[in-house]
């Protein structure tokens, strides 16, 4: 149990998927204007992560195998997309005003690239079925967690007297620039 | 949270509340109360404003060229919160117009100008027994008299005297005058406590209030003896409460909490948790409309701050401000005239503007007193104004929002639970006139909704004629179509006759217009919002 | 190969059973996005967006056919809202719209006023009251300033009055005296 | 005339941040007493280059240059920055970190009063993750380096990199207690053994537990002047001494005893001059204890279990990047309204 903690905390803090390894960040830098809309997004993710993990592992391990390798990438983004749709009709049923919220950004999580970007990382790291989707899920809320962040310092923002060409996107990535700066400071706490 | 417990006639005790915040500004009303309450000369006009209170402006109903005398009804009350307005002496109306008043905008408003005759004839007034009437009675006795709250926001007091089927427990008299320089009513209590202690009586008698609780702050122990003897001479049982000084003691909400250890719930009113809380000021003025049958022609005005003689005098309602401040002789380096206050006042358009019911002290300026700030450097968020909010809301927050225009969020962050006190401003070590900032986020949001429901109305409207003009269409079509058919049913001879649902369709498009009609005559005024 | 195209065949399978179950299941109907804008519109109907009303206005933005800054009457700010709203990049006023301008209501010189009803017809929330041969009124208090009525009138005796500010309308103003505009 | 109120406290905002830098003095007093001179330089370059990048930054954004400089926060921010690095770093370094804080993190955030990360800190976390070789210069103490170096000397390494040619550079400079714990207790040495190498003195690193004993009652005046308020030093303090009591109570001879992680690293001057930073810290009293606890456990994980020595720079910025969040979460109960719950805050918009 504890080893499957510290994958989760690990992926949470020390390898944040946007702070360290830099994934996802269009979702991250386009849901993150409004609180509720970053909560949104974070839950989507989330939800479509943990998912997206524990199918791909089944995939690979049991459909592709060594054999149909070549076809990873291929199947993840299928099973992925097939994901991110159901999620979209979900969504849009439960909360039209989040799905308004979230406008392109949801289907969109089909490409992002955290959202790949995990499930490869679980093969890479050759995780088994639970290792996955921990890691999935530590991802995810990795995730959830830096957008909810950093969309309250968006909000917060949104009064500060920022230079005008520094205005809005600008100053939104050298906060996240300093976001990552502050997470390294996690470095080397879990190996 | 309670603080502390005062003696009362030597064996009740009562239990003081505290709120978050307050401050201690320099009191400054020891200069005004050497003297006693002085009644100023008539002076060479008056002009008086038609809308001196809360709500709705009163109808003038006197006619240039009309000799009135004094007491006599000069404006109509109009509209539900509305109040009557007098000729605060004889003489004739010279003109009915746009004057400048004491209003933050510097905008002029209708006033009715008299020249006084000097006669001070008196229309026939007589007094009442109060206890002969009932409550709705006094209350429009009241309404006729021109009562409204004396402690500034001038209220009209019928209105708060309307209480519904609420039970209240405690009528307060409010005697605290928490801000610096006012003294209105510390002399008025010290001189007139009889007076006062009368009108709590009437008061509490429409409320059919349990008790009444007098609360004066501790730095006006002359006006709490006054008040004591007067309440001892006539046997009653009101109690007279010495608070804490501290600003803004005074303020109505935080007044109830100091002595009830209740909290007025955001957005409703004292009567609500059983309470109701009137001026000092006012509770005479009722005194005066009942016992003695006068409306509410003068009032106590302090005249303070950069003069040479401060002094409390009973002012004419009208009164020119400058010809007040005769009296106390300005210094030559003054530079402003401040209404009310040097904390939540107004500052005056010009020195000649009117004296109101809400005038309740006339501050002379200079920079001496009133240093101009520094320029405002940006918040820092050292909450300062935190520690001093008398409505424990977050102001920094509430500034950041202010000034940027995210009014949605100012809103979500309680901005109308504001009182406008600036303990805030008071304190801020940046100097960012905080207040203002309350105040046009404020009045924004209020023009806003206005907006808002006009568009609403109008988006009404507009669906009601796309609705009107369809079916207009569709029942020329249908009357085309019952003329070919009545013409082909010519030889049977008979006409069919509209059905019911039509008939009750054209009566309410009749009734619709006819509710148009009735709008353009009367009168094409600007709702108030 | 054929292992391959097997495998991917499964997963299509798979996922389009259950995308065809969630579409059933999740069935939306309607827009509700078009009252959300409507109620952003000043409701002025003045069509100065070249749509005849707001709400077609409404249905238009809704649809991606019209651009946020069409409307004059809901100033920069009602821009904003509706860019906050989609979700997309505030856009100032330009091109063929007008910019926008201070809020007006038309008034009848009913001296001139012939009573040819021509802007009753014309005006799209029933602000004026009047019948054909008699003089006709704004209600004032009911107009939006739409303009749409002034064109018609044969005799030309409609203008637009600026609303003045009173202080029944009076709002307290942006403090000035911050540090950047200090003397 | 302008509008009411027509009064104001005497108070200024240059007064306050100067009374912090005044409280910085006993500190960096005792940090000459026992490290020399060096230091002053580094506060000299700080804050020559704090003022003049301020400056700078005020007249390309177009603000009025003269009343800022004198509000004291970009001295400040030199300060705190100069008090965090080596003092026999080479000049550019408190150069390039003081520019970087005061250009990057204060003013393209708005300036005084909009920035949402600690300059200072952030200056620091630059500085630590671009220059790691140049930031462990860390002067000995009097009487524990091998050669000790005069005042110009010491200017002369600072500014041109040239030692005298006798000494080298691990003879003038040594690792800060908490580095030489780390290392030695990756080594296998226990918590005791270590303590009784010679750099370490009562509670903490010989001199530097004086310094931070300076700090203390520096923080201590701020405390009795009311600049700051007592939630975030109790709070930060307290949730390190809490947990790194029970660390210690469960195995003393891997981890250090709570008052050693008091008074050593920046954990003091942290306390009540970092975190306390009212424009990146939160508002509300609530909010404080939590940023502060925060902060306390994340220094404690970094330096227990990290891959930094001392955690108080990046503990800072981490919470500094809650603080909205806590803000907004902490709101306290407005008067008339029942609970904290009832604040609109919580309910529009929210999903």
């Amino acid at each position: 149990m504890t080893e499957y903690l510290l994958i989760l905390l690990s992926a949470v803090f020390v390898n944040n998927i946007v702070m360290v390894k830099i994934l996802g960040l269009c979702p991250f830098m386009g849901v993150s204007k409004k609180l509720e809309a970053a909560i949104g997004m974070g839950a989507a993710t989330t939800f479509v992560l943990t998912l997206a993990s524990g199918s791909s592992y089944l995939i690979n391990h049991y459909l592709l195998g060594p054999e149909l390798s070549y076809l990873t990438t291929l199947s993840f983004i299928v099973v992925i997309a097939g994901i991110v749709q159901f999620t979209e009709m979900v969504v849009q049923k439960t909360s039209p005003v989040l799905y308004q919220v979230l406008g392109i950004y949801l289907p969109l999580i089909t490409t992002n690239c955290a959202v790949l970007g995990i499930p490869l990382l679980n093969v890479q790291a050759k995780h088994n079925f639970m290792e996955s989707i921990f890691f999935g899920m530590g991802g995810a809320l990795g995730f959830t967690l830096v957008m909810v962040l950093f969309a309250g310092m968006r909000e917060r923002m949104e009064g500060a007297d920022v230079p005008a060409i520094f205005k809005g996107s600008a100053i939104a990535m050298i906060t996240a620039g300093l976001m990552s700066l502050s997470f390294m400071g996690f470095s080397g706490l879990i190996k | 949270m309670e603080i502390s417990r005062v003696l009362i006639d030597n064996e009740k005790m009562r239990t003081l509340y505290h709120f978050h915040g307050g401050i201690h500004p320099p009191s400054n009303k020891s200069q005004s109360t050497q003297v006693a309450i002085a009644r100023a000369p008539l002076p060479s006009r008056l002009v008086v404003p038609l809308h001196q209170h809360a709500g709705e402006a009163a109808k003038p109903i006197v006619q240039v060229g009309d000799h009135v005398l004094k007491g006599q009804l000069i404006g109509m009350p109009d509209g539900f919160v509305s109040s009557a307005v007098h000729a605060p002496t004889s003489g004739t109306i010279t003109a009915i117009d746009m004057q400048l008043i004491a209003h933050p905008s510097g905008l002029p408003n209708l006033c009715a100008t008299l020249i006084p005759d000097g006669k001070e004839e008196w229309i026939p007034h007589k007094a009442i027994d109060y206890r002969d009437h009932s409550s709705a009675e006094l209350q429009q006795l009241l309404r006729m008299a021109g009562v409204v709250g004396l402690g500034g926001a001038a209220f009209p007091s019928d209105i708060k005297l309307r209480i519904g089927k609420q039970k209240i427990t405690s009528l307060i008299l409010n005697g605290a005058e928490c801000e610096p320089y006012i003294t209105c009513d510390d002399m008025l209590m010290r001189e007139r406590a009889a007076e006062i202690v009368q009108g709590a009586e009437m008061l509490r008698f429409m409320l059919d209030a349990s008790e009444v609780l007098i609360g004066i702050e501790d730095n006006k122990p002359e006006a709490i003896a006054a008040l004591k003897q007067a309440i001892a001479d006539r046997g009653m049982n009101h109690e007279v409460v010495a608070i804490p000084t501290i600003y803004p003691g005074g303020s109505a909400k935080q007044l109830i909490r100091v002595l009830t250890g209740l909290e007025v719930p955001s957005g409703k009113l004292p009567t609500d948790i059983g309470v109701q809380c009137f001026n000092v000021a006012t509770a005479y003025s009722v005194y005066r409309a009942f016992a003695q049958g006068e409306p509410l022609l003068s009032r106590i005005v302090t005249i303070a701050g950069n003069v040479r003689q401060a002094q409390n005098y009973e002012a004419l309602i009208g009164t020119p401000i400058d010809e007040l401040i005769a009296l106390g002789v300005a210094l030559p380096d003054t530079n402003g005239y401040i209404m009310g206050g040097p904390m939540m006042g107004i500052p005056l358009p010009a020195v000649h503007v009117p004296v109101v019911k809400a005038t309740n002290c006339v501050i002379a300026a200079s920079d001496r007193l009133f240093p101009p700030p520094p320029p405002a450097l940006p918040c820092i968020r050292c909450t300062r104004c935190v520690e001093v909010c008398p409505a424990d809301l977050q102001p920094q927050d509430l500034f950041w929002f202010a000034q940027s225009k995210e009014f949605g969020r100012a809103q979500a962050f309680s901005l109308f639970d504001c009182i406008e006190c600036g303990a805030c401003s008071y304190v801020c070590p940046s100097h960012i006139p905080l207040v203002q900032y309350y105040r046009f986020a404020k009045s924004e949001i209020r023009a806003r909704e206005h907006d808002k429901q006009l568009a609403d109305q109008a988006r009404e409207r507009h669906e009601y004629r796309e609705h009107r003009i369809e079916r207009e269409k569709q029942e020329k079509a249908d009357k085309l179509a019952a003329k070919e058919k009545a013409a082909q049913a010519a030889k049977l001879n008979s006409l069919q006759q509209p059905t019911p649902q039509q008939q009750a369709e054209l009566a309410d498009l009749e009734a619709h217009r006819a509710h148009i009609r009735e709008l353009a005559q009367s009168g094409v005024e600007h709702p108030e919002d | 190969m054929l292992s391959a195209l097997l495998v991917m065949a499964a997963i299509a399978i798979v996922l389009g059973a259950v995308l065809g179950f969630a579409a059933i299941k999740f069935r939306t109907e309607g827009n509700p996005l078009v009252d959300k804008i409507d109620a952003i519109l000043p409701q002025t109907q003045c069509g100065q967006c070249s749509y005849p009303g707001c709400k077609p206005y409404a249905t238009a933005i809704a649809a991606g056919e019209a651009d946020i800054n069409r409307c004059p009457p809901g100033g920069e700010e009602g821009i904003q809202k509706l860019a906050d709203l989609l979700g997309v990049e505030f856009k100032p006023f330009g091109g063929d719209t007008a910019a926008p301008k201070a809020k007006s209501v038309a008034f009848i010189d009913e001296a001139i006023c012939i009573g040819c009803t021509l802007c009753i017809q014309a005006c799209p929330v029933d602000a004026i009251a009047g019948a054909a041969k008699q003089m006709h009124t704004i209600i004032a208090a009911e107009c939006t300033g739409c303009e749409l009525c002034v064109a018609p009138c044969p005799v030309d005796c409609i203008s637009m009055l600026v609303i003045e500010e009173k202080i029944t309308n009076w709002k307290w103003k942006y403090p000035v005296y911050s540090l950047t505009t200090k003397k | 005339m302008l509008f009411s109120p027509f009064i104001s406290k005497p108070d200024n905002v240059s007064q306050i941040m100067l009374k912090v830098l005044l409280a910085l003095l006993p500190g960096i007093a005792l940090y000459v007493w026992y490290f020399g001179p060096a230091i002053l330089v580094s506060i000299t370059l700080a804050s020559l280059t704090a003022l003049g990048t301020e400056a700078l930054m005020l007249r390309l954004r177009n603000r009025p240059i003269a009343p800022f400089l004198k509000d004291n926060s970009a001295l400040l921010t030199g300060w705190l920055l100069a008090l965090s690095i080596p003092p026999l770093a080479p000049w550019w370094l408190i150069v390039v970190g003081t520019a970087f804080a005061i250009a990057v993190a204060k003013h393209l955030y708005g300036g005084l009063g909009n920035n949402l990360f600690n300059p200072a800190m952030v200056g620091y976390a630059v500085l630590i993750i671009s220059f790691p070789m140049q930031m462990t210069h860390w002067i000995a103490p009097h009487g524990l380096g091998q050669i000790e170096l005069g005042f110009f000397d010491q200017l002369e390494y600072i500014f041109l990199g040239v030692l005298p040619h006798n000494a080298t550079l691990d003879a003038i400079t040594m690792a800060t207690p908490l580095d030489t714990l780390k290392t030695h207790l990756h080594l296998d040495q226990s918590v005791q053994q270590i303590l009784d190498m010679p750099i370490y003195g009562q509670l903490a690193g010989h001199g530097s537990e004086m310094v931070a004993w300076g700090f203390l009652c520096g923080g201590l005046y701020l405390l009795a002047t009311r600049i700051i308020s007592w939630h975030i030093p109790v709070a930060y303090l307290g949730t390190l001494f809490v947990i790194a009591g029970i660390f210690h109570l469960l195995d003393p001879g891997h981890y250090v005893a709570p008052l050693f992680h008091w008074f050593s690293g920046a954990a003091m001057l942290g306390a009540f001059f970092i975190l306390t930073d009212p424009v990146s810290s939160p508002t509300t009293n609530k909010g404080r204890l939590i940023f502060a606890a925060g902060a306390g456990l994340i220094t404690y994980l970094i330096r227990a279990f990290g891959g930094f020595p001392d955690g108080t720079a990046f503990a800072t910025l981490l919470m500094n990047i809650c603080v909205p969040l806590i803000v907004l979460y902490t709101q306290p109960k407005v008067f008339g309204k029942k609970s904290p719950k009832d604040n609109p805050v919580h309910k529009e918009g929210r999903p």
